[in-house]
């Protein structure tokens, strides 16, 4: 049974089978095993299995017709919105969260509390310059910059280059990782490291690293959800395939709980649930396609 | 060593033999293993209800030979005959004549004991069960009866379901001797089969040789030229290659009449 | 009295059963045996298939001559894979460097001085160290290696060659120390037993007279250990981070070329796009580097081996 | 005239015996320096994973909530595969060990299919898991299913148990063998009567040691893109799953810090599970060491 | 084969033995493989410049004493020993006696040829080498003498470059030989060294064991009773891990005193 979703669910007529498969983002997985978790003790007929390919990667699958949803931390591309025409899907998308993605300094480092996204651009930006902390504000040591930055594939890193490289190439002098973790633990240990990541694994770290502040705002749920902390909030989503909640019964009843239930397990893993009525415009498309 | 023959014994001798039939005749026999030309020109003739021994220094293809008469020696690739080999009248090299059949009329024992790594009664009755033998009462006879036969019936007849490891090397070769009884042969070929066994249980196994070829014509190949006067009818001397004689163990040994067989029988060479 | 056994071998019927068996086993098992080409097969079409479309719309020499490895630039991407194979030969170099000492100190200790009773102990255990699941060490690596790295040489980044290379190579010496162990064992006690006669210490007869007899097993084993260093995958793609750069530094981020396909296997790719088609063409590139290491471990096997 | 001078031997005999010594103890130590990584590497996964080491991490499904997540999926699922691969992996490599070692006459075709073999031990898991990703999961269309995965593990493991399978076949004595034929019995029957029956012990200390390196391995699976999130146990080889490494990778990577425990948790259980295996192997080997 | 010894003769050989000096005296010594007791208070004295045969049925301990000479035997994990061994009078068993130094006085030659899969030149200068000779003149000069001593040296003597198992066994056998005599031992244990070998081989070895008797005491186990009569001036029957009889080499095969040795001599077993 639920309790920490503390939603009334509508879904839930008894007696639902069948299976329904996902896959996608890896930042969407964390609110999507909450869901799967208590959407199982609701529905133990029902068996959805979600798998974390990355939101390219899910869509990959998508595309191939292999799952009912796929969940995406960035707006489906061009491309791949094509490509599903061309395979004759018809597939509609679902807003789940936002995520913040946040910028982190070590605690060690006492001059930085922040910055301009113009700040953020010319600190990013690959010019061939080595980049000082000097060069930001006169200030500040005149120390080389370390930075850290998610996986050029994730798209977490898709994001943050969208808005704020505006399509230039990252420093190239930046550590990479896939793992999040590693990145919290690299800046930790280094007073002129920099980096970003998604807002959950600031939340899980508050204590070891500081949050810089973004043009005078600093991520919490209320600036997320209010969209006051710009640029850097970005919409997780869920894209299903309209036919598999047509035939698929499991699929449109999970459906259902998942955007019954999305915004109070978002809260509970280190997302900003979107204010109510995003979730009510969302059930009220799903309906339609019943 | 001389042992006189008399004329009364010889003409018993050979009105026995005349009475006997052979079992195998071999007839210009050659064989090579690739360039290594093993056997050359060989012909032999083998009687029923007889030990014949076969002597010779190492690698005069004593064993080839031996092998040759149930076909194994095809297991090695590159050999090649040519000659013929009549068992009981029929050429075993006769393309309609089955190996297997072959092999089933003629049991072998190895120079090593070699038994299977199961226990006393599954080596025995591996042979019939393989040939469609599955009524257990019939395969309990079969190796009681072959264990009888091999002498070894009274040691071993508590641990049949023992592993056939587990007992002394001369014990394990008498069980390779029942293990080619039990499907009761008409040719038993021996290759050295005490060269590694300890004097007492050579001593046993050479009784057994005696007794068998009551039932059964033995061809046994050995090293061990005391040995082979000890317990053989006749006696054929290989040198590279050749029968360089072929005559009843005691002219061999009395009064061999090639140089060559007097010279490696007192020791010479080998 | 029951018939002789003879005659009821001749009327058991099973004969033309087994015949057939006879027959149709060699076919059959001969289909079995063919799995494992049909296997290079499926391989080498796989990725051959998806690497022409990659060659398409990246040159062929620009992706073997070039010193950039830039996927997912938006501007200009480039694939050069020069940048990702350094990053493979510095780990593997590193986990040479770590395992082979180690490992053939080993064989010999294992085959040359430890009792049996030794060996049946130490043989087990280290096989136990070459099944450890490869994400473990990954973490191994990134969460112990790394920090002891970084606490003697300040300089090493969080993600460098080093620590992946050193764990790589523990993970490969039991698979050298088990082969070359086989390899010297295999020696004859007999010429062992020659050269103690002759007065010679159990360390003369290691150095002077097992290891050169065993030589073509134990480099075949340094050989077939480098290419499981190449091929290693989760180890570099925790711990090596995922900078590919084509330079000599090992202090810093690297990329491997595993480490890429996993990159893009659990990232956000889309189908179709010329980094999905470029993991298949740095798995070929892969494919035909061990490849390369096995034609090399025959030819070193056959040019070094000591007739005995 | 003598060229060996008793003295001149005596003299140098010591350091002879000395640098004997030395070098006894470098060996010892190298030996032992894979045994203190082992040593660590346990020792740090222990002392981390056991707190969250009960029955219930073993009976519960993942959660959200590291104190509750459990690992029954995977474990579950980690079977089910093994399930797929034993099977499939040994009777391809012992049916290919036997043609190869009975049945192969020495020509190209043969000498093609060991060089073959060979190279395929080579080959990288992450190479392995494209191949999967194409023909099973794609190809043949069984999607992210056990069988997939399975047929994956099996093809990567093949090699290891062909050429294990191969030295135990070799290992059994040619004498067998001709007692076997010397009876008159076919080849068939005398292999497997005679033939697999004592070399079963090999093949299965080495089909053990590659079935535990399939079951320790990721990248495939990762390539493949076995799901992590499932909340049901597999009832068929066609149903999707996860397994033990795919969790223990998701868990570490989780912003959380209790679930670095969850994951090490994780660990213990699949070293759990490959000791497990491991010591069936080194149990069966030294029961049937040195039969014949 | 009786052999007349004259008067004379006794009394001259009799005379030599008082001018030998004894290289081995066993005294009382017992050996066992864990339970099973293989050498059983065993007292022997060998004596210098003299070819001392062993003889005696499969099993019976000749290798196990011959290996105890130069404390091979302790290879086995499990051998223990009693009694004494004195080598030029002082006894290997000694703590301080370093096993090294004592197969550098004594060399070996064994059963099966075993060279080292090394070039014939490296084979034979391996003894020296560890020893410390590095000139390379030194080393050629040992190698010559060596092979010639050993009588191979004609053979080889322009592929000392090759692999030495790329030569006839016989002439692996007689390399080991000059790989021994390479470090100019004292004393050279022989086991079996001709048993695999072909008779032209076998007659070259015997040959070059009585020519190194001028230089080496030998001691050498054979099989083969002919070749021990041929080639040694003592013979020791052993049988079941006891001393039968040991005795002037004549007497042994023309007088022996026990009944077992006559048994055995005359093939009755083994
Ligand atoms: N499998 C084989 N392949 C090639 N040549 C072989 C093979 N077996 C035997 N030979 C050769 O054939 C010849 C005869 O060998 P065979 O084994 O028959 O001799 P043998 O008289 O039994 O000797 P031994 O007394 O040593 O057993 C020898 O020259 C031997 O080298
Ligand atoms: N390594 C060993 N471990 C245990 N027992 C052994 C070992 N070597 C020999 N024995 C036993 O010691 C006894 C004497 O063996 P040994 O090898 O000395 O006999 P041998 O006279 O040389 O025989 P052969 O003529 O067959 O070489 C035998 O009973 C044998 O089984
Ligand atoms: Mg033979
Ligand atoms: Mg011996
Ligand atoms: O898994 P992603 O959210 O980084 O695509």
């Amino acid at each position: 049974g639920s309790t920490d979703t503390g939603q009334e669910t509508s879904s839930g007529e008894a007696g639902v089978e069948g299976t329904v498969s996902g896959d996608g983002s890896s930042t969407v997985a964390p609110i999507m095993e909450g869901i799967v978790e208590e959407y199982a003790g609701v529905q133990p007929g029902v068996q959805v299995t979600v798998g974390t390919s990355g939101t390219g990667g899910g869509f990959e699958k998508f595309i191939q017709g292999e799952t009912d949803f796929s969940n995406a931390s960035r707006p489906i591309k061009e491309e791949e919105a094509a490509s599903l025409e061309e395979a004759g899907i018809e597939y509609t998308e679902f807003q789940l969260a936002y995520d913040g993605l946040s910028v982190v300094v070590s605690q060690e480092n006492d001059w930085v509390e922040d910055l301009s996204v113009e700040d953020l651009k010319k600190l990013w930006v690959e010019d061939g310059s080595t980049k000082k902390w000097s060069d930001i504000n006169p200030e500040w040591p005149d120390e080389e910059v370390v930075f850290y930055a998610p996986g050029t594939d994730s798209g977490t890193f898709d994001y943050f280059n969208e808005v704020i490289l505006e399509e230039e190439d990252l420093v190239s002098s930046a550590t990479l990782s896939e793992d999040d973790n590693t990145l919290v633990q690299g800046i930790q240990a280094d007073p002129n490291a920099i980096g970003f990541f998604g807002y959950a694994y600031y939340v899980a770290n508050q204590d070891t690293l500081k949050v810089v502040s973004i043009d005078g705002v600093e991520p919490n749920n209320e600036t997320i959800e209010s969209g006051e902390y710009a640029p850097l909030s970005r919409p997780l989503f869920t894209y299903a395939n309209n036919a598999s909640l047509t035939d698929n019964e499991a699929a449109y009843d999970f459906m259902t709980y998942t955007l019954e239930n999305a915004g109070a397990m978002a809260d509970a893993v280190g997302y900003v649930a979107l204010p109510q009525e995003g979730y009510d415009e969302g059930l009220t498309e799903l309906e339609a396609l019943k | 060593m001389t042992t006189i023959v008399t004329e009364k014994a010889l003409t018993e001798e050979l009105v026995n033999d005349s009475a006997k039939k052979a079992v195998y005749e071999t007839n210009q026999l050659n064989l090579w293993y690739g360039a290594n030309h093993a056997l050359k020109n060989i012909d032999l003739e083998i009687m029923e209800n007889e030990v014949t021994a076969i002597i010779g220094p190492s690698g005069c293809g004593k064993s080839t030979y031996l092998k040759t008469l149930n076909r194994m020696v095809e297991l090695v690739p590159s050999v090649k005959t040519s000659g013929e080999i009549l068992y009981r009248g029929r050429n075993i090299f006769d393309n309609d004549y089955g190996v297997e059949e072959l092999r089933t009329r003629v049991g072998m024992v190895f120079q090593k004991p070699n038994p299977f790594p199961k226990s006393i009664y599954d080596n025995i009755a591996y042979g019939p069960r393989i040939h469609g033998i599955k009524n257990k009462k019939i395969l309990d006879e079969i190796v009681e009866k072959s264990l009888r036969g091999a002498a070894i019936w009274d040691e071993v007849k508590d641990r049949l379901n023992e592993n056939a490891y587990s007992i002394s090397g001369g014990q394990q070769q008498r069980i390779c001797i029942a293990r080619a009884l039990a499907i009761e042969p008409d040719v038993i070929l021996m290759d050295e089969p005490t060269s590694a066994l300890d004097p007492i249980s050579t001593l046993k196994v050479e009784e057994l040789v005696q007794e068998l070829k009551k039932d059964y014509s033995i061809i046994i190949v050995t090293h061990n030229m005391q040995q082979a006067a000890r317990i053989s009818d006749k006696t054929a001397f290989f040198l590279n290659g050749e029968v360089i004689e072929y005559d009843k163990t005691d002219t061999i040994f009395s009064n061999p009449s090639d140089k060559r067989t007097e010279d490696y029988i007192s020791g010479r060479f080998g | 009295m029951r018939p002789s056994v003879q005659e009821m071998i001749a009327s058991s019927n099973g004969k033309k059963n087994k015949k057939v068996i006879e027959k149709i086993m060699p076919v059959l098992l001969f289909l079995i045996a063919s799995v494992s080409v049909l296997t290079s097969v499926g391989i080498v079409v796989t990725l051959i298939v998806e690497t022409i479309t990659f060659f398409t719309r990246v040159p062929f020499f620009d992706f073997i001559f070039g010193t950039t490895w830039l996927p997912f630039s938006n501007k200009d991407a480039q694939f050069g894979i020069l940048p990702l194979i350094v990053g493979t030969l510095k780990v593997t170099l590193i986990a040479t460097v770590v395992a082979v000492p180690i490992g053939i100190s080993a064989a010999i200790y294992l085959s040359e001085y430890a009792s049996e009773n030794v060996r049946r102990i130490l043989k087990p255990i280290l096989e136990v160290l070459a099944g450890v699941p490869t994400i473990v060490y990954g973490f191994f690596a990134l969460t112990f290696v790394t920090p002891i790295l970084q606490s003697v040489f300040p300089e090493i980044k969080i993600f460098n060659a080093i620590s992946p290379g050193i764990v790589v190579g523990i993970m490969i010496i039991p698979m050298i120390a088990s082969l070359s162990e086989d390899a010297m064992s295999s020696v004859p006690k007999s010429i062992r037993e020659g050269a103690l006669a002759m007065g010679s210490t159990k360390f003369e007869v290691a150095w002077k007279i097992t290891v050169p007899a065993a030589l073509s097993g134990i480099i075949a084993s340094v050989v077939l250990a480098v290419s499981r260093a190449i091929g290693e995958t989760m180890i570099v793609s925790l711990a090596a981070g995922s900078t590919p750069r084509f330079d000599g530094d090992f202090t810093g981020s690297i990329q491997t070329m595993t480490a890429y396909i996993v990159q893009v296997s659990k990232g956000d790719a889309g189908y179709g796009t010329t980094i999905y088609y470029s993991i298949y063409a740095v798995g070929f590139t892969l494919f035909v580097f061990t490849m390369l290491m096995n034609i090399l471990a025959g030819y070193v096997s056959k040019r070094f081996r000591e007739e005995y | 005239m003598r060229y060996i001078e008793q003295q001149a031997v005596v003299k140098r005999m010591n350091g002879r015996l000395i640098a004997n010594n030395i070098f006894k103890y470098l060996f010892l130590a190298a030996t032992l320096v894979a045994l203190v990584a082992l040593v660590i590497l346990l020792y740090r996964i222990v002392s981390q994973g056991m707190g969250h080491l009960s029955i219930e991490f073993l009976t519960n499904f993942a959660s959200r909530f590291p104190e509750k997540a459990g690992i029954k999926a995977a474990l579950v699922g980690s079977l089910w595969l093994m399930l797929v691969v034993a099977p499939t992996s040994i009777i391809l490599g012992v049916g290919s060990a036997i043609y190869l070692e009975e049945y192969a006459k020495q020509n190209r075709i043969t000498t093609f299919i060991r060089m073959n073999i060979s190279n395929l031990a080579g080959v990288p898991s992450v190479v392995f898991g494209l191949l999967g990703l194409t023909i099973f999961v794609r190809a043949m269309a069984l999607g992210n299913s056990i069988l997939a995965a399975g047929f994956t593990m099996s093809l990567l493991i093949l090699p290891v148990i062909v050429v294990g399978a191969q030295e135990a076949i070799r290992s059994v004595p040619n004498e067998l063998r001709d007692a076997s034929f010397g009876m008159g019995a076919t080849k068939w029957q005398t292999i497997v009567k005679i033939i697999l029956p004592a070399a079963i012990p090999g093949i299965l200390t080495g089909s053990i040691l590659a079935l535990s390196r399939a079951i320790g391995e990721t990248a495939p699976l990762i390539v493949i893109g076995v799901p992590v999130i499932i909340q049901f146990l597999p009832v068929g080889v066609m149903d999707t799953f996860t397994a033990l490494p795919m969790q223990i990778y998701d868990w570490s990577s989780r912003p959380q810090p209790e679930f670095q425990t969850v994951a090490a948790a994780g660990i213990m259980v699949l070293m759990a599970v490959l000791l497990f295996m491991n010591s069936i192997a080194v149990i069966i080997r030294n029961k049937f060491d040195k039969r014949y």
